[in-house]
């Protein structure tokens, strides 16, 4: 399997929390982690925030507990949608997206839940886990996002919070299972706070109570997460085909201390 | 001057192709296939995309195997004799033994040279000019 | 027994080389075309019409040649490189090429934001570049490094610096082009297209630049 | 015909510019032509031919006047045969036939000189593609102009001097005495013109084929010595056979592109994209415009 | 949906039953073939003191050096092959990667160089491999072998494999490694790899001496054990891991930690001598210990059976031999030899879930 990753770790204000949660992300072996940053469309025009730079959170990354690397820390930016306009905020085009490394979109109806899987250029959809599911998952959404390479994220941080959470997640998540069979779910832990994150392994555990398989569940925390940083790296390019960057940038990466600025162009793949 | 030319990257485009044609073949002259390659190349882009060409690039190019004729090494130009008074100069293409052929008559100008196909030539002349029509004929490779 | 001249005359020693390939060319190929026995029959005997057959006014068609058909290209190997290519002799192509591509993005000055580099590339043609492959599916094409003669859509011909044509396929590879300070990916999975088509394409956003 | 006009406004006195359609072609960058020739250069070429031809007295002797051909006619020949006496156009050139050995009273006077000439468009191209020319002259008077072009991409390949004299065909025609006389081409061991070449190759002015001149820069054009042993080419025309040389000798060329070092390569240049915008003809017949609505 | 819950993942327990003196007793292939050890366990019961031999053995283990930021291309250098590898044998593991997440490196004694290494790097890397059986649905990790014996300098293959180290892509990871040179060692590893921050570690020797322990009583001829009699071999591996681990298994109301008991019949023993050898251990050095332990019952004793457990290392590439080690969740594999005192051994050899059997 690939690095474990943690895709969704809240970004709050103070950031020394922030600090703390990624270090403990760092001891517990997880390689990568993006910060996410949640929009709500309460009102018309809500400001973007700029992602910080990671620069400044830290002078020194982390090393991950059991290898001699540092952490990659990714930006990711999740849009709360309940309604149909709000969407062409989330065209690719638009400047802040391009700050974001990874998009994610979590669709309050089932028709924008549809548009999310078959048009909507994003890289995960979440699923509300703090409620009952608002609509039943049918299949050919489920499916068209599958075929387009879109990873359906369960948070389950929430679970451990408090039982009636714990509920609603793990039947949500049963009843998504039962659609897409285990193919293309991601597992994150969506923590603010560094008490509420867990080992990679135990999440793979975790993942059987999810209605995973063993290999599934593994897969859920390391190879469909390198997936999805891949998708949102394919934004940057052009149309997928052609990724120029500058020279003297590849020779910083060959060093490994890259600095990850929203617009450094890290060559991933 | 052609800044505003709607898709100039194609025309840029066309214009490497060309070249790199006629570089290839200059370096080496064994390397027809290459060239014709090129040429093959530059006229789907331009099928394509719907770019026009000037007379004077497809004269060079064979219709048949679109390779580039040059004299000497993928073309041989003679002059011969068609109906009795008229003579012609006949481009016959060595790969594909395709020939193009060009009247010799001397007041047969091509419309793109023509001065008042300039757009900057002031429109009053054009009228008249236009009006004798220039002997098109058939024979004479477009 | 082919009536060959004997083109032995002593040329000065100034004389060019240059004109001395565009000749052998220029005759090697004009031979071709007759075989053996065509010009044997050529010149050996003439047939005579006796009687003069008149057969009135043969209106001769001007039949539209059409093209060749896509047998007869195949047959005429128009397109087939000769394996032996040198590889010193495409370097004016590169230079050619290196020129176009500055022109393309009208002056690639570092602080040129690759992005715009980006989409002029995508349509750009790519005969005569150095190219490399920096990943692949199957490692042993990792490393070659060439100038592109030929993209056809699924492969590319380049010839590498030993002088030797190689043919790579585009499917799951990752190509470098290198040019003025910017490296560029190309994902061969998703440029399996004729190169003519490219420039007319538009591009969806499609798969991941996973291999 | 979905040609894309690109309006171009013509700047014009009355008020509104009226916008006249154009249509862009993409144009060839290279422009092929001949080198100019300085006046007195030309003078020059033109005494020392007028000199030579007087000197060595070649004529063209009219044949007999019973209307026979002269020439035996080939068969499968590609060369033009015209008969010399007729054809009253005003272009109209001569390919005297490369004579045979058995007809000895040809039409031109002595037969050595004739033979170290090349007279005649054709009889020109087919010497330069064989390579046995040391000198090739082009009359400007010639029209249309791609009867003698290709001449120039032919020399410049083979690397042999060539330029454009104007007035040549009158001057030559009359000593000659042929109609007109528009391509003439010295060949390259010829002992009655040699001092001609000399006198006259530095006075020719170096060709220039873009995409020729790039590869070749350093090789100097214009020196041919033709001093050089003539060695009696072992020529044996084929008596009927097809005339164009088999080629015999196959020289390995990879001494010749081994040779060119890398010196070369940074003169190679791409020729700016030349676009060139052309008024639609009006005088040509279209498809009935009428029912194929504009826009 | 839950059927995923009730199967506890699979594992594999070997068993083998075989005396030593008989010729065709596997017992030392297996110990030699089994290269990276991590830890030794001996348990002496009815034993205060070790005897001198034994201990002069426990304590002779070999030091052994770990470098850091070693590029692998130093492996595949031409001089480090000649000097150490074709000379004696040399055992190199990558230290801090994990087998499942990054690239792991690997020499084997018999010269071939093991890189386990994900999609990404393989990818990049230009070196032929064959996909690793273990990974999920998405092949993530590729297994490149290079036998360095065989690496003739001028040959294209080693300009290949030279390049693809050194410029292509740099691996660099921390390393154990030992020389098991043949004595006339005129250079050393340290000197070879000063300018990588080599440091010499020793394994670390820890003793113990248990009182009154209850044990299960086993019998050397039935390995699965009749039901009063004697217990079978993997209910006697489970009190041994118990044993190792300190943990009581007298299964008291008051111990939260573990409801383990010893398996019946059983009886206990006053005293036994729990020798633990933590390091990067050679197989060479096991081997003198299990032959040791062997002699221990020349002169008569009251032990019935000594055991001696070896652990490999989790997050290496390789378990058995060049076998490749798979890995889902834990990535044990050890084996254990309890040997009677009639010179019978029973052998037992456990591989974690999701691996292959071994040998």
């Amino acid at each position: 399997m690939a690095v474990f990753v943690d895709l969704n770790i809240r970004q709050t204000s103070d950031k020394n929390l922030l600090r703390k949660t990624i270090e403990i992300a760092a001891h517990l072996g997880y390689s990568t982690i993006a910060v996410n940053y949640v929009i709500e469309f309460q009102d018309k025009k809500q400001n973007f925030i700029k992602p910080i730079p990671v620069n400044d959170l830290f002078n020194s990354l982390p090393i991950v507990q059991g290898k001699s690397k540092p952490i990659r820390v990714l930006n990711r930016l999740t849009v709360v949608v309940s309604d149909a306009v709000q969407c062409i905020e989330l065209r690719a085009t638009s400047p802040h997206i391009r700050l974001y490394d990874i998009v994610a979109v979590l669709p309050k109806t089932e028709k924008l839940f549809h548009t999310a899987c078959m048009t909507l250029d994003v890289d995960i959809i979440c699923i509300t886990v703090t409620e009952k599911q608002p609509f039943h998952f049918r299949r050919p959404p489920v499916s068209g996002a599958i075929e387009r390479g879109i990873f359906f994220e369960i948070i389950y941080s929430h679970a451990t919070k408090d039982s009636t959470m714990r509920r609603y997640t793990i039947s949500n998540s049963l009843s998504l299972m039962q659609i897409c069979k285990g193919k293309n779910v991601v597992l994150s832990s969506g923590a603010e706070k560094p008490l509420e994150l867990r080992g990679p392994y135990d999440i793979a555990n975790l993942g059987l109570l999810f209605g995973l398989s063993e290999g599934d569940a593994k897969a859920a925390v390391s190879t469909n997460c390198r997936a999805v940083i891949l998708h949102g790296e394919t934004r940057k390019t052009a149309m997928g085909v052609v990724y120029t960057m500058k020279k003297n940038q590849t020779l910083l990466d060959k060093e490994e201390d890259e600095v990850t600025h929203p617009l450094s162009k890290r060559m991933k793949t | 001057m052609a800044t505003n030319v709607k898709d100039k990257d194609a025309y840029l485009r066309l214009n490497f192709l060309y070249q790199a044609a006629h570089c290839v073949l200059a370096t080496n002259p064994e390397n027809v296939e290459l060239a014709r390659f090129y040429c093959h190349t530059e006229k789907n882009i331009s099928k394509r995309l719907v770019l026009r060409q000037d007379p004077s690039v497809k004269r060079t190019i064979c219709k048949k195997c679109c390779s580039l004729l040059v004299p000497g090494v993928t073309a041989t130009v003679r002059q011969r004799k068609c109906r009795q008074r008229q003579r012609k100069t006949v481009v016959r293409c060595l790969s594909c033994g395709k020939t193009k052929q060009f009247l010799n008559n001397p007041s047969y100008v091509l419309w793109g040279d023509r001065p008042e196909s300039q757009p900057q030539y002031p429109q009053s002349q054009s009228k008249q000019v236009a009006t004798q029509k220039p002997p098109v004929n058939s024979k004479t490779a477009r | 027994m082919a009536l060959a001249y004997i083109a032995t005359k002593e040329h000065s020693p100034q004389e060019s080389k240059q004109a001395k390939a565009f000749i052998d060319s220029f005759l090697k190929r004009s031979l071709h075309n007759l075989q053996e026995e065509e010009i044997q029959r050529h010149t050996d005997y003439k047939a005579v019409v006796l009687e003069h057959k008149y057969n009135g006014k043969k209106t001769q068609k001007k039949k539209k040649s059409k093209g060749l058909s896509a047998k007869q290209k195949r047959e005429m190997k128009l397109f087939h490189l000769k394996p032996e290519q040198q590889r010193s002799v495409f370097l004016p192509l590169n230079e050619l090429w290196k020129q176009y591509i500055r022109d393309l993005c009208n002056g690639l000055s570092p602080e040129s934001n690759p992005q715009m580099i980006q989409s002029k590339l995508l349509k750009a043609d790519f005969h005569g570049a150095i190219v490399t492959v920096t990943k692949s599916k199957c490692p042993s094409y990792v490393g070659t490094t060439g100038i592109i003669l030929q993209e056809t859509k699924h492969v590319f011909r380049i010839v590498t610096q030993h002088d030797r044509l190689k043919v790579i396929p585009k499917r799951n590879s990752v190509f470098t082009v290198e040019i003025d300070g910017f490296i560029t990916h190309v994902y061969g999975s998703k440029f399996q297209l004729k190169s003519s088509e490219r420039s007319a394409k538009k591009f969806k956003l499609k798969g991941t630049i996973d291999l | 015909m979905a040609a894309h006009h690109t309006p171009i406004s013509v700047g014009k006195a009355s008020g509104k510019a009226k916008t006249v359609q154009t249509k862009t072609s993409f144009n060839n960058p290279y422009n092929i032509c001949w080198s100019p020739l300085e006046r007195e250069n030309m003078h020059y070429i033109l005494e020392i031919l007028q000199k030579r031809f007087k000197e060595l007295g070649l004529q063209k002797k009219e044949p007999p006047t019973r209307k026979r051909r002269p020439r035996i006619c080939t068969k499968g020949q590609k060369g033009d045969n015209k008969d010399p006496e007729e054809g009253s156009w005003d272009v109209m050139q001569e390919v005297p036939m490369e004579s045979s050995e058995e007809e000895q009273h040809q039409g031109w006077s002595n037969l050595e000189v004739r033979k170290q000439l090349a007279i005649g468009i054709n009889e020109v191209t087919r010497a330069l593609e064989k390579d046995e020319l040391g000198l090739v002259l082009v009359c400007k008077s010639v029209k249309p102009v791609h009867m003698t072009n290709h001449l120039i991409q032919l020399s410049c390949s083979r690397a042999v001097p060539a330029c454009q004299v104007p007035r040549l065909s009158e001057n030559v025609s009359a000593l000659l005495c042929l109609k007109s006389v528009l391509a003439l081409g010295f060949m390259r061991n010829s002992e009655s013109f040699v001092n001609e070449i000399n006198a006259i190759i530095p006075k020719v002015p170096p060709l220039k084929v873009p995409w020729l001149d790039q590869t070749t820069p350093q090789q100097d054009v214009v020196q041919k010595d033709p001093e050089t042993p003539a060695k009696e080419t072992v020529q044996c025309v084929a008596p009927d056979g097809d005339v164009k040389l088999r080629g015999s000798q196959k020289r390995k060329n990879d001494e010749v592109t081994g040779t060119k070092q890398d010196s070369d390569i940074s003169q190679v240049t791409l020729h700016p994209l030349k676009i060139k915008r052309v008024v639609p003809n009006p005088a040509k017949i279209r498809k009935q415009k009428g029912n194929k609505k504009k826009k | 949906m839950y059927m995923h819950l009730e199967q506890c993942p699979r594992h594999l327990l070997v068993c083998e039953k075989s005396n030593f003196t008989n010729e065709k007793s596997r017992h030392g292939i297996h110990v030699q073939s089994h290269y990276f050890n991590y830890q030794v366990n001996m348990l002496i019961p009815e034993c205060a003191v070790l005897p001198s031999e034994l201990n002069a053995l426990v304590n002779s283990f070999e030091k052994y050096y770990l470098v850091k930021n070693v590029p692998v291309y130093e492996l595949v250098e031409q001089q480090f092959i000649d000097r150490f590898v074709k000379k004696g044998s040399v055992y190199a593991l990558s230290y801090n990667t994990q087998i499942d997440q990054d690239n792991t490196v690997a020499l084997l004694p018999t010269g071939t160089l093991i890189l386990s290494v994900d999609k990404d790097t393989y990818e990049e890397l230009g070196l032929e491999g064959k996909s690793s059986q273990y990974s999920h649905k998405a092949v993530m990790r590729y297994v490149i072998t290079v036998d360095l014996k065989s690496l003739v300098p001028g040959t294209a293959k080693n300009k290949r494999v030279m390049w693809a180290l050194k410029e292509k892509l740099l691996v660099k990871c921390d390393f154990l490694i030992m020389w098991n040179s043949p004595g006339d060692e005129d250079f050393s590893l340290s000197t070879h790899f000063e300018k990588y921050q080599c440091k010499e570690h020793a394994p670390a020797v820890s003793t113990k001496v248990l009182r009154d322990l209850p044990y299960p009583v086993i019998q050397s001829c039935d390995l699965r054990g009749n039901p009063e009699k004697s217990c079978d071999a993997s209910e006697f591996m489970e009190w041994l891991g118990a044993v190792t681990s300190e943990i009581e298994c007298n299964n008291e109301a008051s111990n939260f930690l573990s409801t383990f008991c010893c398996p019946e019949p059983s009886s206990v023993m006053e005293k036994a001598y729990l020798c633990t050898v933590t390091g990067f251990l050679l197989p060479e050095n096991i081997c003198k210990l299990l032959e040791q332990l062997c002699h221990y019952f020349d002169e008569p004793k009251f032990a019935q059976w000594t055991s001696l457990t070896v652990h490999g290392f989790a997050d290496s590439p390789v378990s058995w031999g060049s076998a490749e080690h798979g890995f889902h969740k834990g990535g044990e594999n050890f084996y254990n030899f309890v040997v009677f005192k009639n010179r019978d051994y029973w052998l037992q050899m456990a591989v974690g879930s999701h691996d292959g059997c071994p040998p």
